[in-house]
């Protein structure tokens, strides 16, 4: 307990020294998030200097082994820095899927060469990674994925197609699940791989969607050549990790929501663009009721999220039960930005223009609808909460 | 939030209480022979004998002293069990009323009672067919030392069984909350058969001798807000049981040669309605924190936990009675008891829509 | 035309000298219909002059062929009668299942000998039959009934029992389905049998529902012997006629809810419950939309019924459509009591009492909830709608 | 309602128009050059050789002199097909605006050139962001023989090309409709680049002179009226056409080995909407209907109608976009385009709520 508060102080008064003034401010839009990569470039010194001090304590990857570049802090250290850091708004210094999904799989399932080669890369900010999982024909049925990797002496060539890999266009370095066999049942024959977007064969296209311009990109393999030695865990055990990776990536749902409306009172909004009647209520009883609803309904989901976390932080295995989250949130804030536009009335209906900053109510009301397919359907996490914690007889 | 060790430790003795002592069957024997004025005697011995009638009682009345979040424990339980029981009128409402509101005198001639189960107190607020707590007609008037109340009242729970009745009625302009003592004064109490079998009345009190309770200017309030707060928790534990007895019948039916519980139809509706349930709990759970911490917007907090516990039990006991097919529509099966029941404790103390409306109102749109 | 314009005015004269007064009110309550029978008694002169009048013309069954005891009316002449027992609000003489149900299925399906006997008694109102279909456990997968009838000699030996048979208990003759053939799939082994309510063997319960008594029964057969000639329709081929009139059934949906709410004016009982505001707006917003968005979809159920009965009469036919009537239907009821409810707070948590007629109101919303189940549930309706309409594939 | 012969030629007639004219492509290549102010210009030129254009028009100005049935069987098919087109603020509301306020010069000058598709007339009623007709701010003043207006209107539509404006604005006290005629006097016309590429703008009148279409009292009540009837067929319409195409997708697309639309939770969701479709349709027709033969609640029906189906097309599209997944969500595919004519088309003359609101009121409660 000690030990924890000296910690603490040592935390605070290093992050206090260190820590520029712009990088307290919240993150102002997309634009000020630190990727990191070959190709980076920082947008301000404060961004720099704030990134170069932090690789240099290995605070970038607070909670991975020293040895490997990261922080070597307990979890318990791990959450004093964290409080410390948000006590003071810091930013994260440089993230990108490297930090939040292939550095733990590969504490996990990485080989003791594989950990040396790619987490101190990612903890230093040099590599950006991201994610290739989805394909055009195996959307929440992933385990139907077609991308191949035939063996080829010390290499794996690579034929195939990703969809929705964030940023792909950006990064340097890609985690890819690809098929091994293609006459093993399904999951059976899935490898999990790591590849250089800059080999011959890799081209990507950004995909453009119903809102506008996006960072999900589609990308080609037309026989690319990955060493061997690329391969994580075992030949043909790459579901494993694949699961593994998608439970982590459920468990980031919280009670905000995202995007425009994020800190905003939708009630408010309404008042401001519709009025209200003599006894001061919003002037559309039908819309005041809906917010109303929604209101309610918002508070008690984050009362979930609550109670979900402390159940977490005192040891309780949540498990399926994010599947519960992930479905009530996203569906919640489905119905939030169909509220906002029933508010906005005209304004919504605006593409470009200065008055909506570039048709921003009808742009970020379109970007919800995917909140509910991303990341796993509403109709997959309904199947996992009826199997899993209802346990309802299979179909 | 997460239950301390104390509430844990209550949450199991209640539930172990009403699992031994409160049935479907037991209800269906009060309901046999009811006119308006049974409760389980059995469970409320058993109720007396754990302490739980003391529950929001000061110690030193014998009593528990414990928050609503304990009193919530229980109340989930006699949803769950159907119970019929005269906890919330009295263990709660009873002893919020008179423990805010009382004098130290008034405090100790019924506090004690309270705790030891020999005293039912039933309150007497509502005058219309739905709440509008402000609407009071009643009116009070200053007698020697006391008041008499006039005025007609309905829904009044427990009222046959009462030796006290809380009263809101009308002081100089005001509502305000008096207590008349059964044998004080004419009080005709005609009691209603419910759909749910919970002991309900119309009360008329023709110029009943009554004390003021004048504690605390927001005992009303309190009193709003437990009532509510106590129904969110008794909705909530009925949607548990209901939607626990419809997932059991789904994964024992079978029909068109396969258990019903694996249609995917019925499986999206049923794990829909189980996230519903499990945000209805922990948004009750917070509300009834707030009110014993005293946060703000505790009553608001309430009013969303009553609205949506409502609006869950109402889905809860639909599907099930859906799901259960035309055996759901028998009365020789329990599923119907859990709509009867979610019908009745949706509508007490405001609706969803009261409660929704009330709620935006306090938000200030 | 001037044939049925002859026709019209013969009917029109013959209704005003024959309908006494009394018969051209609307049914105050279940009471009040003539269900006929070996045990029926009029509950007045009128019922019983207006159902004898009715037998000797032969006009209880009018377009049954008159060798039937029916009135031979040709379908023009059908709708004119209908028309004109419509001006003046005369009620029907005497029905049960007998009419509607297993008249036109003898007529169908029957053997001539069959008509001959039981179609006059139907007729003359002096059978009432009952119908025997769900067992509890084929409810609404009605071909897995197991009552058992097998063959010894010249009878059928009839063990089972049956569910759901409104009036078993006061019923004549009971038209069944019955498992011939145990070995058979499903439909394959059905039979379709008439027995008599005073065989041996032949005992009932009645059902108590959720809001109270019901004409539902329970049906129980032990050693029921039925003669083999009551068989109708080949051995092992009853499906056919029970899917006849299952959708015979269903085809009787309109836009009136049944019940208290008949006639009605939610709105207007809602007011006198509750009271209006300052703007004469229903003192409850959210209830008030609620009611408003229920009578929107009201009146467009309302405009779809109609538009059917025009297609229908236009000689189009219905088929699978009539699913999604009685799926919308029946859903709007159940909004529909639900909202009354509402609407009645306290006084819809009486269960006796004067004030409201013996808890009429619980009692008929909770009599509601079986709309969706009866006649088919709203899950069988949306699978045929789905398979039937869209065509959507099989699971 | 059944169409009778003459309705049936038309909606074939109309279906051909359509399914030869116009297509998501079409909208595609208007959008890449889009500033508000483009429609379809072939598909316009056709439906003026076969006579839509004049489809509301006296048959001696040279129009067909239909009713709004047969209007909205052309609405319907813009919805289906997403056209881009000035057929409702032309042919319809200019046509009734003008035929039944205008004198015999008015309509001998602007009828004619409606029908024959020289003319495009935009409706400038709205002057915030949520429609409410009767809040007028714009002013009308006499002038020497006529009248001058000044005001700021919003969601105009078809203004960009318009020949012609139909304007709102206060006179004595009244909202009144004006006409104002482009080049006589001060238009300002601002297009607006809308989410579903409808030709919209902001239209500033700078005591633009205006001649007052004073034939009927009820000429704005009957514009208001076929304006939210129109877009109740279009809305229908794209219902009809994103439904169509989910159901295609569900019965080609594979997951998990099996066809999409063989799951069962699908499947119901499929049927309900498809019920909602039929109902939907079914009231609109009815309301055109009613209001064709001067029914008393033709306007009430209206409002049913357009609530209905903007609540039908949210839903129909949000489900098309659900149940396509991914691809749903790219702008490859067509399916957003629903949505966003969804929105565009359920905001316009009084979105759902707005409709469900006055419904509300004309029936007195």
């Amino acid at each position: 307990m000690g030990d924890l508060e000296a910690f603490r102080a040592e935390v605070r008064s290093w992050l206090e020294d260190n820590c520029p003034e712009e990088m307290r401010q919240p993150l102002a839009s997309d634009q000020d998030h630190v990727w990191g990569g070959r190709q980076w470039e920082f947008s301000s010194d404060g961004q720099r200097v704030w990134f170069e001090r932090m690789v240099e304590k290995g605070w970038t990857a607070p909670a991975w082994p020293i040895e490997y570049g990261g922080g070597g802090m307990t979890p318990a250290e791990h959450d004093v820095f964290k409080s410390e850091m948000k006590r003071i708004n810091a930013r994260s210094p440089v993230s990108n899927f490297g930090f939040w999904m292939l550095g733990p799989a590969l504490l996990k399932f990485g080989s003791e060469e594989q950990k040396r080669e790619h987490l101190p890369a990612i903890a230093r900010g040099e590599i950006r990674w991201c994610q290739g999982y989805s394909e055009p024909n195996a959307g929440s049925d992933l385990a139907s994925l077609k991308t191949s990797a035939e063996i080829d002496g010390d290499y794996f060539v690579v034929n195939g197609r990703k969809i929705w890999t964030s940023y792909a266009d950006r990064a340097d370095k890609m985690f890819c699940l690809v098929r091994t066999d293609p006459d093993a049942k399904k999951q059976a024959g899935i490898s999990f791989i790591l590849l250089d977007m800059e080999s011959q064969g890799v081209s990507t296209r950004p995909i453009q969607l119903i809102s506008g311009e996006s960072p999900f990109c589609e990308t080609f393999f037309d026989d690319v050549r990955v060493p061997r030695a690329n391969l994580v865990g075992e030949l043909n055990q790459g579901w494993t990790i694949a699961k593994y990776l998608l439970t982590h990536e459920r468990d980031n749902i919280g009670g905000e929501p995202p995007g425009l409306l994020k800190g905003r009172d939708l009630a408010k909004m309404a008042l401001e663009a519709i009025g209200a009647d003599e006894a001061g209520r919003l002037d559309d009883p039908m819309l005041r009721a809906d917010i109303a609803r929604l209101e309610i309904d918002a508070m008690a989901f984050r009362a979930l999220v609550e109670h979900t976390r402390a159940k977490a932080e005192a040891g309780e295995g949540v498990g399926a039960r994010s599947a519960m989250l992930k479905y009530y949130g996203t569906e919640l804030n489905k119905r939030r930005y169909n509220l906002m536009m029933d508010a906005m009335g005209g304004q919504g209906l605006e593409w470009e223009g200065e008055r909506t900053s570039g048709g921003r109510y009808a742009r970020e009301w379109l970007r919800s609808k995917g909140n509910s397919i991303e990341g796993g359907t509403s109709e997959i996490m309904l199947g996992i909460i009826s199997s899993a914690v209802l346990e309802l007889p299979k179909g | 939030m997460i239950l301390n060790e104390e509430q844990q430790m209550l949450a199991d003795l209640a539930e172990r209480i009403f699992a031994d002592k409160a049935s479907v069957d037991t209800l269906r024997a009060i309901r046999g022979g009811s006119h308006g004025n049974d409760y389980d005697q059995d469970l409320w011995q058993a109720m007396v004998e754990s302490g739980l009638t003391g529950i929001l009682v000061p110690e030193d009345q014998g009593g528990m002293e414990f928050g609503l979040v304990s009193a919530g424990l229980v109340a989930r339980e006699v949803g769950r069990r159907l119970a019929l029981t005269p906890f919330l009128s009295t263990a709660v409402l009873g002893a919020i009323a008179i423990g805010r509101g009382g004098n130290d005198d008034q405090k100790s001639r019924w506090l004690g009672p309270i705790a030891s189960g020999e005293l039912i107190v039933a309150l007497a607020l509502d005058e219309s067919a739905k709440h509008r707590p402000e609407r009071v007609a009643t009116q009070a008037t200053a007698a020697g030392d006391g008041y008499t109340v006039t005025g007609q009242k309905t829904l009044v729970l427990d009222a046959a069984n009462a030796g006290v009745f809380i009263v809101s009625a009308m002081l100089d302009g005001t509502p305000r909350l008096f207590a008349v003592e059964i044998g004080a004064g004419t009080v005709d109490v005609e009691p209603v058969v419910s759909l749910d079998t919970r002991s309900m009345a119309d009360v008329r009190f023709d110029a009943a001798q009554a004390e003021l309770l004048d504690g605390d200017d927001n005992t009303l309030d309190a009193v709003l807000d437990a009532g509510r707060a106590m129904l969110a928790m008794e909705l909530v534990g009925l949607s548990r049981a209901v939607f626990e007895r419809t997932l059991t019948y789904l994964s024992e039916r079978k029909q068109f040669g396969q258990r019903i519980g694996s249609f995917q139809a019925l499986q999206h509706r049923a794990a829909h309605l189980s996230v519903e349930i499990e945000i209805s709990e922990a948004m009750a759970f917070q509300a009834l924190a707030a009110f014993d911490s005293g946060a703000d917007d505790a009553s608001q907090q309430i009013l969303a936990a009553k609205a949506r516990a409502a609006e869950t039990a109402r889905l809860a006991s639909a599907e099930g009675v859906q799901m259960h097919g035309g055996m759901g529509m028998t009365d020789e099966f329990d599923i119907g008891f859990f709509m009867k029941r979610a019908r009745a404790a949706s509508e007490l103390f405001g609706d969803a829509n009261f409660c929704t409306e009330r709620f935006a109102r306090a938000k200030g749109y």
